[in-house]
C-alpha cells in the first residue's frame, strides 16, 4: 500500500511528523512501520503534549521507592512492605460501550500494578457523567458500574472507594478513572527494563485478536473491498483470564526467572516491546508469526496495534523457560516465546523469516515529539450575583434538596454492586471519607481515596488543582491515616486550544504547590486530553488518588457519630466562602465566581493536629468538611448513626446560608467524649488551631437551634432514594 | 480436624476460608481441581468466587472437574462438605445438593451485610449457634435466589432441612428481608443426611472483630465438636 | 455440520431475567408485548462427517453440560 | 404472533465464554468440536395481528435493547 498524505493523516499523524519519520529511517515507512510510529506517537503513549509540564510535579520522597516512569508508583510503608498503585482512564472506550469499557479499564488498571510484582489489594474508581436528564446517562451509569464490578468482583479485588459526579460538562464525554493499589515485598518488585542480549522474549496470557485497532480502523478504507468486516471491534474484558494470569505471572514471580516483565496495554505488542527494549538501551526482534491468534489470516499490522487485553510480554532468565512454560500451561494460559534481545538498539519484526519492519528505538521513545504547547492563564472572576438577591429559602428546605440531589445522595446503590469485602482485610468500606485495608497479616493498613473538583478546577485551575490535592490528603487524615503519596489522572479537552492548555499548565501548577508543601510526592499517574466533542471540552478533571499509612490498626475511624453527649468540635475557620458551592448551584443554580482559597499552611497544621488526636485515640468520630459545608458535613456524621447533634447557633457569622453552607477549605468536625474534652483543646491550643465548639449529639435528631429538627432517620431516606427512583 | 479447600481456576475465596479455618486451629490443605486425589480430610470446603469466570451457569463447569468426582465420593462416605457461595452453586450443579441458583430478582450483583436466622441448630455445622438466633453476615453474589421444585421444598421444611433464611435485624422473615429473590427467604441448606451445607453467605468473612465481626466463628467451632 | 442449540428455562420456573426484561421493554413503550422468555443459545461446529453421530453428540453435550436439566430444556436444529 | 431472536457476538469478538465452554466440552472426551459460540434466545409472544407491524416492533426491541449493536449481531424469525 502506498503511504500518501491521507494515510498519514488517517494515522493521527501530521506532516511535520511524518517528514522525522522519515528522517529518523532515513527512507519510506511501509504500512507496519508508520502504525507503530502512530501509536507510539501518539498523545497517550508519547506524552508529547504533556511531558513539559509533568515535569514540574515534585516526585521525590523518603517513602518513594519508584516515581512515575514505570508501570505503576511504588512507595515504602515500612519493614519489608511496599505499595504499588496507579490510576488510568478508560474514558473513551466506556462512552462507546459502557460495560465493556469499564471492565477493560479495571483489567488494565490492575495488570500495571501486578507487572510490578504486587498482589492488588484494592481497587478504586472516579466515574463523571452527563446530566441525569441526558437521554444516554441512565444506561451509561448502569453500564459503567456493572463493568466495573463485574471485573473486580470475578477475579476477587475488593472495589472500596471512589467517586461518583453528575454534570452537564460530561454529556458527550464521561469519564471513567480507574485506580488500582497492589502490595509487594520491597525485595520483590519488578521493572520494566530489559537487561542483557539473546534473552527469551516470551508471550504470555490471551490470544490476539482485532481489538481495538485504531490506525487500522482509520486506515480502513484503502485496505480492501471487505473493510467494512475489518472494522475495529471493542475490546472485551475476560476477568477470568486476568485472574489466571494474575495468579500465573505471582507464582513465576517468586523466584527469579524474570529478567524484566510489562502489561501490554494502550498500543500492545508494540509500546511494551519497544519500552522494554528502549529502557534497557537494547534492541528487540519479534517472530510475528510465532504470536497466538484468535483469528485467521491476521496480518504483522493487526497483530502490532492490537489492543486484545489479558497479555503479557516477558523477559525471561537464559534457562528457566522450562520452568515458566510450566507454570502457565497449569494456568491453561498461552506461553509462547515470540523472540530476542538483540544489540541493535531496533525493533525488528520479522514473519515468516522475512524482515517486515525495522525501526530504531529511540526513533519511537526519546526521539518521540514534545510540544511545548500555547497556553494562556486564567483569571479569578469576580462573582457576579447579587447575594441579597438570592430568593429565600428554609435552612432546612435547601439542605434537604441537596441531600437528595443526585450528586450528594448515599451512593449505596453502587457500592452494593461491588464486592468490597473478599480478601477479608477491608476495615472500612465505601461510604467513609477513604477506605481502609489491613496488610494482610500486619498490623498496619493503608487508607486509599480519590478526589477531584471539577467546578473549582474550571473556575480558577490554579486554586482548583491545589484544592484537590488537599481535599484528598484530608480525607486520609479523617481516618487517621498519614498521607504518603498520590497518583493522578489527569482528564482534560484538546489540547491544541491554548485555554485548555491553560487548564492544564494552571492546575498542574496547583496540584504541584499543594504536593510540595504537603510533602506529598506524585508517584504515578495518567493523561487523557481530548475529552469533549466539536469544540465543546470537558471542564478541567483532574483526579488524585491518594494512599496514606496507618500504623497499626486498632479500631478504624469513621465518620459516623458515636455516642450522645459528645462535644462536637469544629476545626479550621469558617469565612463563608458560598461561590461555586453546592449550595449556589443546587439550590440556586447558579455556578459563578471563585473557588475557595486554600491556605497551605492552616491546612497542613490542621491535619497534622487532627491526625495526632486521632492517634492518641480522644475522639470518637471524624469527618472533613467538603462540598456542601459544615450543615452537610454534620448531616452526614448523622445519617446512618442512631445519633442526631444539637448546634448553637453561631456568635459571630450573622448570616446562617454562609456559616452552614460555606466551603472554606481546610476544615475538620470532631466528635469528643466530655472526659477527653480538656485533652484535645489542649492539643489544638498548644498548637495553634482555631475551632469552634459547636454543639452536642444527641439521640436521634438533628437540630439547629430554633431553626430546624429533622429526625435523622428522615435525612437518611431522603438521602437514599434518588438511586433507586432514577 | 484436617480440612481440604477445592481451588478451581476462578475461586477467590480460597485464601479467605484457608486464613479462617487455620484460625480455628483445622489442619487444612489447598487441592488444586486438576489433582485426583483428596487428602485424608474430616471437612471439605468448596469456596466462593468465579469458578470458570461464572461462564455458562455459575459452578457448571467446576461441577465437571476431575476432584468433583472424590468429592461427591467423600461425601456419599459421610464426609463433611460445605459450600460457600460459588460453592453452594457448584454443589447444586453436581447434585449433591437439590435445587439451584438463579439470578438475583434484582438482576444486579449484591454486597451487602445482612442478617439470616438460624433455622436448624442441630446439625454438625450449626450445633454452636441458638436456634432462631440471628446473625449479620456478609453475602456477594450474582446467583443466590434459590429455587426448587414444589415437591423437594416440602421434604426440605419437612426434614428440617433448611439451615438458615434471610431475616431483619428483628428476625422478621418477609420480602423486605429477602435480598435475592429466593424461595421461602432460604439462605443455606443441607442435604438429607445433613453432612452437606450450602449457603450463599460468607461465614469466613465474619471472623474478625476489626474487619466485620465473629457471627462467622461458630460455624467452625461446631464442626470441631 | 454446524447446529444450533437452545436452551430454555422449563414453564414452572421462575425468569427473574425474563421479567425485568419484559418491564423494560413495556416502559420502553412497546405495546402489545404478552410475554417473554430468556434463554441461551449456541453454535456448534462439528467435524463429523456422520450426521447421526454428530447429533448424538450435541445432544450429550446438552445434558451433560449445555442445559441444566432441572430447570431447563433445550433442542438442537441442523442448520 | 410468537417470535424467536437470537443474538450472537459480532465475528472478531472476543467470545470468553464460548472459549472456555469448547475447553471444557472438549476435556469431557467431545471430540470433532470445531467451535462453539454462545449468545441469547428469546421467545417473543406478541397480541398483535399485522405480522410486519410486530415484526417491526421486535427489531425495534432488539435495537433498543435485547441486542448490543456495538458487539453483537440479532437475528429475528417468526414461528
Ligand atoms: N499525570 C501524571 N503524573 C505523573 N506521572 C504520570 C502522569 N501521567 C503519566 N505518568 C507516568 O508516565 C508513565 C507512562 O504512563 P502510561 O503510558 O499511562 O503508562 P502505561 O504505559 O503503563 O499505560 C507512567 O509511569 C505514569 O506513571
Ligand atoms: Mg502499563
Amino acid at each position: 500500500m502506498k503511504i500518501t498524505n491521507q494515510v498519514v493523516e488517517k494515522h493521527g499523524l501530521n506532516l511535520e511528523e511524518y517528514s522525522n519519520i522519515k528522517k529518523f529511517l532515513k527512507r519510506e515507512p511501509n504500512l507496519l512501520e508508520l502504525g507503530i510510529f502512530s501509536a507510539m506517537w501518539n498523545e497517550h503513549c508519547s506524552y508529547k503534549s504533556s511531558r513539559r509540564h509533568l515535569k514540574n510535579l515534585p516526585t521525590k520522597g523518603k517513602q518513594v521507592i519508584q516515581g512515575p516512569g514505570e508501570n505503576a508508583g511504588v512507595i515504602d510503608i515500612g519493614d519489608d512492605d511496599a505499595i504499588i498503585f496507579k490510576i488510568e482512564s478508560h474514558n473513551h472506550p466506556s462512552y462507546i460501550e459502557p460495560y465493556q469499557g469499564a471492565a477493560t479499564g479495571v483489567g488494565g488498571i490492575l495488570r500495571d500494578v501486578f507487572t510490578m510484582g504486587a498482589r492488588p489489594i484494592a481497587l478504586l474508581n472516579s466515574i463523571h457523567f452527563g446530566s441525569p436528564e441526558h437521554f444516554k446517562t441512565k444506561s451509561l451509569l448502569n453500564g459503567v458500574v456493572s463493568g466495573i464490578g463485574g471485573y473486580g468482583n470475578c477475579i476477587g479485588i475488593p472495589t472500596v472507594a471512589g467517586e461518583t459526579k453528575f454534570n452537564k460538562t460530561y454529556n458527550e464525554n464521561i469519564l471513567v478513572n480507574a485506580m488500582a493499589v497492589g502490595h509487594a515485598k520491597k525485595d520483590k518488585i519488578f521493572y520494566s527494563k530489559a537487561k542483557g542480549v539473546n534473552k527469551s522474549v516470551v508471550y504470555v496470557g490471551s490470544k490476539t485478536g482485532r481489538d481495538g485497532i485504531h490506525g487500522a480502523s482509520m486506515a480502513s478504507a484503502e485496505f480492501d473491498e471487505n473493510s467494512e468486516e475489518k472494522k475495529p471491534t471493542v475490546q472485551v474484558g475476560d476477568p477470568f483470564t486476568e485472574k489466571l494470569l494474575m495468579e500465573a505471572c505471582l507464582e513465576l514471580m517468586k523466584d527469579n526467572s524474570i529478567i524484566s516483565i510489562q502489561d501490554m496495554g494502550a498500543a500492545g505488542l508494540t509500546s511494551s516491546s519497544v519500552e522494554m527494549a528502549s529502557k534497557g538501551d537494547l534492541g528487540i526482534e519479534i517472530h510475528l508469526d510465532k504470536v497466538p491468534c484468535r483469528e485467521e489470516n491476521m496480518t504483522p499490522y493487526e497483530m502490532m496495534l492490537s489492543e486484545s487485553q489479558e497479555r503479557m510480554l516477558i523477559i525471561l532468565e537464559d534457562g528457566k523457560e522450562k520452568h515458566a512454560k510450566e507454570i502457565f500451561k497449569k494456568w491453561d494460559l498461552d506461553f509462547v516465546i515470540i523472540g530476542k534481545t538483540t544489540d541493535t538498539n531496533k525493533l525488528t519484526l520479522k514473519y515468516n523469516g522475512k524482515i517486515e519492519g525495522e525501526i530504531p528505538l529511540d526513533a519511537l521513545a526519546s526521539k518521540a515529539p514534545v510540544y511545548d504547547r500555547k497556553w494562556v492563564k486564567k483569571k479569578l472572576i469576580k462573582s457576579k450575583f447579587d447575594f441579597k438577591k438570592l430568593k429565600k429559602i428554609k435552612i432546612e428546605d435547601a439542605l434537604i434538596k441537596i441531600l437528595s440531589s443526585a450528586n450528594h445522595s448515599n451512593k449505596n446503590w453502587i457500592t452494593n454492586q461491588y464486592d468490597q469485602m473478599v480478601m477479608c482485610d477491608t476495615a472500612q468500606k465505601s461510604g467513609a471519607d477513604s477506605a481502609v485495608i489491613r496488610i494482610h497479616d500486619k498490623e498496619k493498613a493503608i487508607a486509599v481515596a480519590v478526589d477531584s473538583s471539577a467546578n473549582y478546577c474550571k473556575a480558577h485551575p490554579l486554586t482548583g488543582g491545589k484544592q484537590i490535592v488537599c481535599e484528598n490528603w484530608r480525607n486520609l487524615i479523617s481516618v487517621g491515616a498519614k498521607p504518603i503519596a498520590i497518583t493522578n489522572c489527569l482528564n482534560f479537552g484538546n489540547p491544541e486550544d491554548p485555554k485548555i492548555m491553560g487548564e492544564f499548565a494552571e492546575c498542574l501548577i496547583g496540584i504541584k504547590e499543594s504536593c510540595e508543601f504537603l510533602n506529598y510526592p506524585v508517584v504515578s499517574g495518567n493523561v487523557s486530553f481530548y475529552n469533549g466533542t466539536n469544540k465543546k471540552n470537558i471542564s478541567p478533571t483532574p483526579v488524585i488518588g491518594g494512599v496514606g499509612l496507618i500504623q497499626k490498626l486498632e479500631k478504624p475511624m469513621d465518620h459516623l457519630f458515636k455516642k450522645k453527649n459528645s462535644d462536637v468540635l469544629l476545626i479550621g475557620k469558617t469565612f463563608g466562602h458560598l461561590e461555586q458551592s453546592v449550595f449556589l448551584e443546587e439550590v440556586h443554580y447558579i455556578l459563578d465566581g471563585r473557588p475557595p482559597e486554600i491556605n497551605l499552611v492552616n491546612e497542613r497544621n490542621n491535619g497534622e493536629t487532627v491526625l495526632e488526636i486521632i492517634k492518641k485515640d480522644l475522639v470518637n468520630s471524624v469527618h472533613d468538611v467538603s462540598n456542601g459545608g459544615l450543615i452537610v458535613a454534620l448531616a452526614e456524621m448523622s445519617m446512618g448513626s442512631d445519633f442526631g447533634i444539637k448546634i448553637k447557633k453561631p456568635k459571630n457569622l450573622t448570616n446562617l446560608y454562609k456559616y452552614f453552607f460555606g466551603e472554606d477549605q481546610s476544615r475538620y468536625i470532631l466528635e469528643v467524649d466530655k472526659n477527653n474534652l480538656e485533652r484535645v483543646e489542649k492539643i489544638l491550643k498548644n498548637n495553634n488551631i482555631f475551632y469552634d465548639n459547636i454543639g452536642l449529639t444527641q439521640n436521634d435528631y438533628f437540630e439547629i437551634e430554633d431553626e430546624l429538627k429533622i429526625d435523622i432517620k428522615k435525612l437518611y431516606k431522603i438521602n437514599n432514594q434518588w438511586y433507586n427512583n432514577y | 480436624m484436617n480440612s481440604s479447600v477445592i481451588v478451581f481456576p476462578g475461586s477467590n475465596c480460597d485464601r479467605d476460608i484457608a486464613v479462617a479455618l487455620e484460625k480455628m486451629q483445622f489442619k487444612n490443605q489447598m487441592v488444586w481441581h486438576k489433582e485426583s486425589k483428596l487428602p485424608k480430610s474430616d471437612l471439605i470446603v468448596v469456596p466462593g468466587g468465579f469458578s470458570y469466570g461464572d461462564y455458562l451457569r455459575s459452578g457448571a463447569i467446576a461441577g465437571k472437574s476431575l476432584i468433583i468426582n472424590e468429592v461427591i465420593k467423600a461425601a456419599d462416605k459421610g464426609c463433611l462438605i460445605l459450600g460457600i457461595c460459588n460453592g453452594f452453586q457448584i454443589l447444586t450443579e453436581t447434585g449433591l445438593l437439590k435445587g439451584v441458583l438463579l439470578r438475583n430478582k434484582n438482576l444486579r450483583f449484591i454486597n451487602k451485610d445482612v442478617n439470616i436466622k438460624i433455622i436448624n441448630n442441630e446439625t454438625k455445622f450449626s450445633n454452636k449457634y441458638k436456634k432462631n438466633q440471628i446473625l449479620k453476615i456478609n453475602i456477594a453474589h450474582n446467583e443466590g435466589n434459590y429455587f426448587t421444585n414444589s415437591n423437594h421444598l416440602k421434604i426440605l421444611n419437612n426434614e428440617n432441612l433448611i439451615a438458615f433464611k434471610y431475616c431483619d435485624k428483628n428476625g422478621n422473615i418477609n420480602e423486605d428481608s429477602n435480598p435475592n429473590g429466593s424461595l421461602e427467604n432460604i439462605a443455606g441448606i443441607f442435604n438429607s443426611k445433613k453432612n452437606i451445607l450450602g449457603m450463599m453467605p460468607h461465614p469466613e468473612r465474619m471472623m474478625d472483630n476489626l474487619i466485620s465481626n465473629t457471627d462467622g466463628a461458630n460455624l467452625f467451632l461446631s464442626l470441631l465438636k | 455440520m454446524k447446529f444450533t442449540v437452545t436452551v430454555t428455562l422449563k414453564k414452572d420456573v421462575l425468569d427473574p431475567q425474563g421479567k425485568v426484561v419484559l418491564n423494560t421493554l413495556q416502559n420502553l413503550g412497546m405495546d402489545n408485548l404478552k410475554s417473554i422468555r430468556q434463554g441461551k443459545y449456541f453454535e456448534i461446529d462439528m467435524n463429523d462427517i456422520d450426521e447421526e453421530k454428530a447429533k448424538k453428540k450435541v445432544d450429550d453435550m446438552c445434558k451433560k453440560l449445555l442445559a441444566n436439566m432441572i430447570i431447563e430444556d433445550y433442542k438442537v436444529n441442523k442448520i
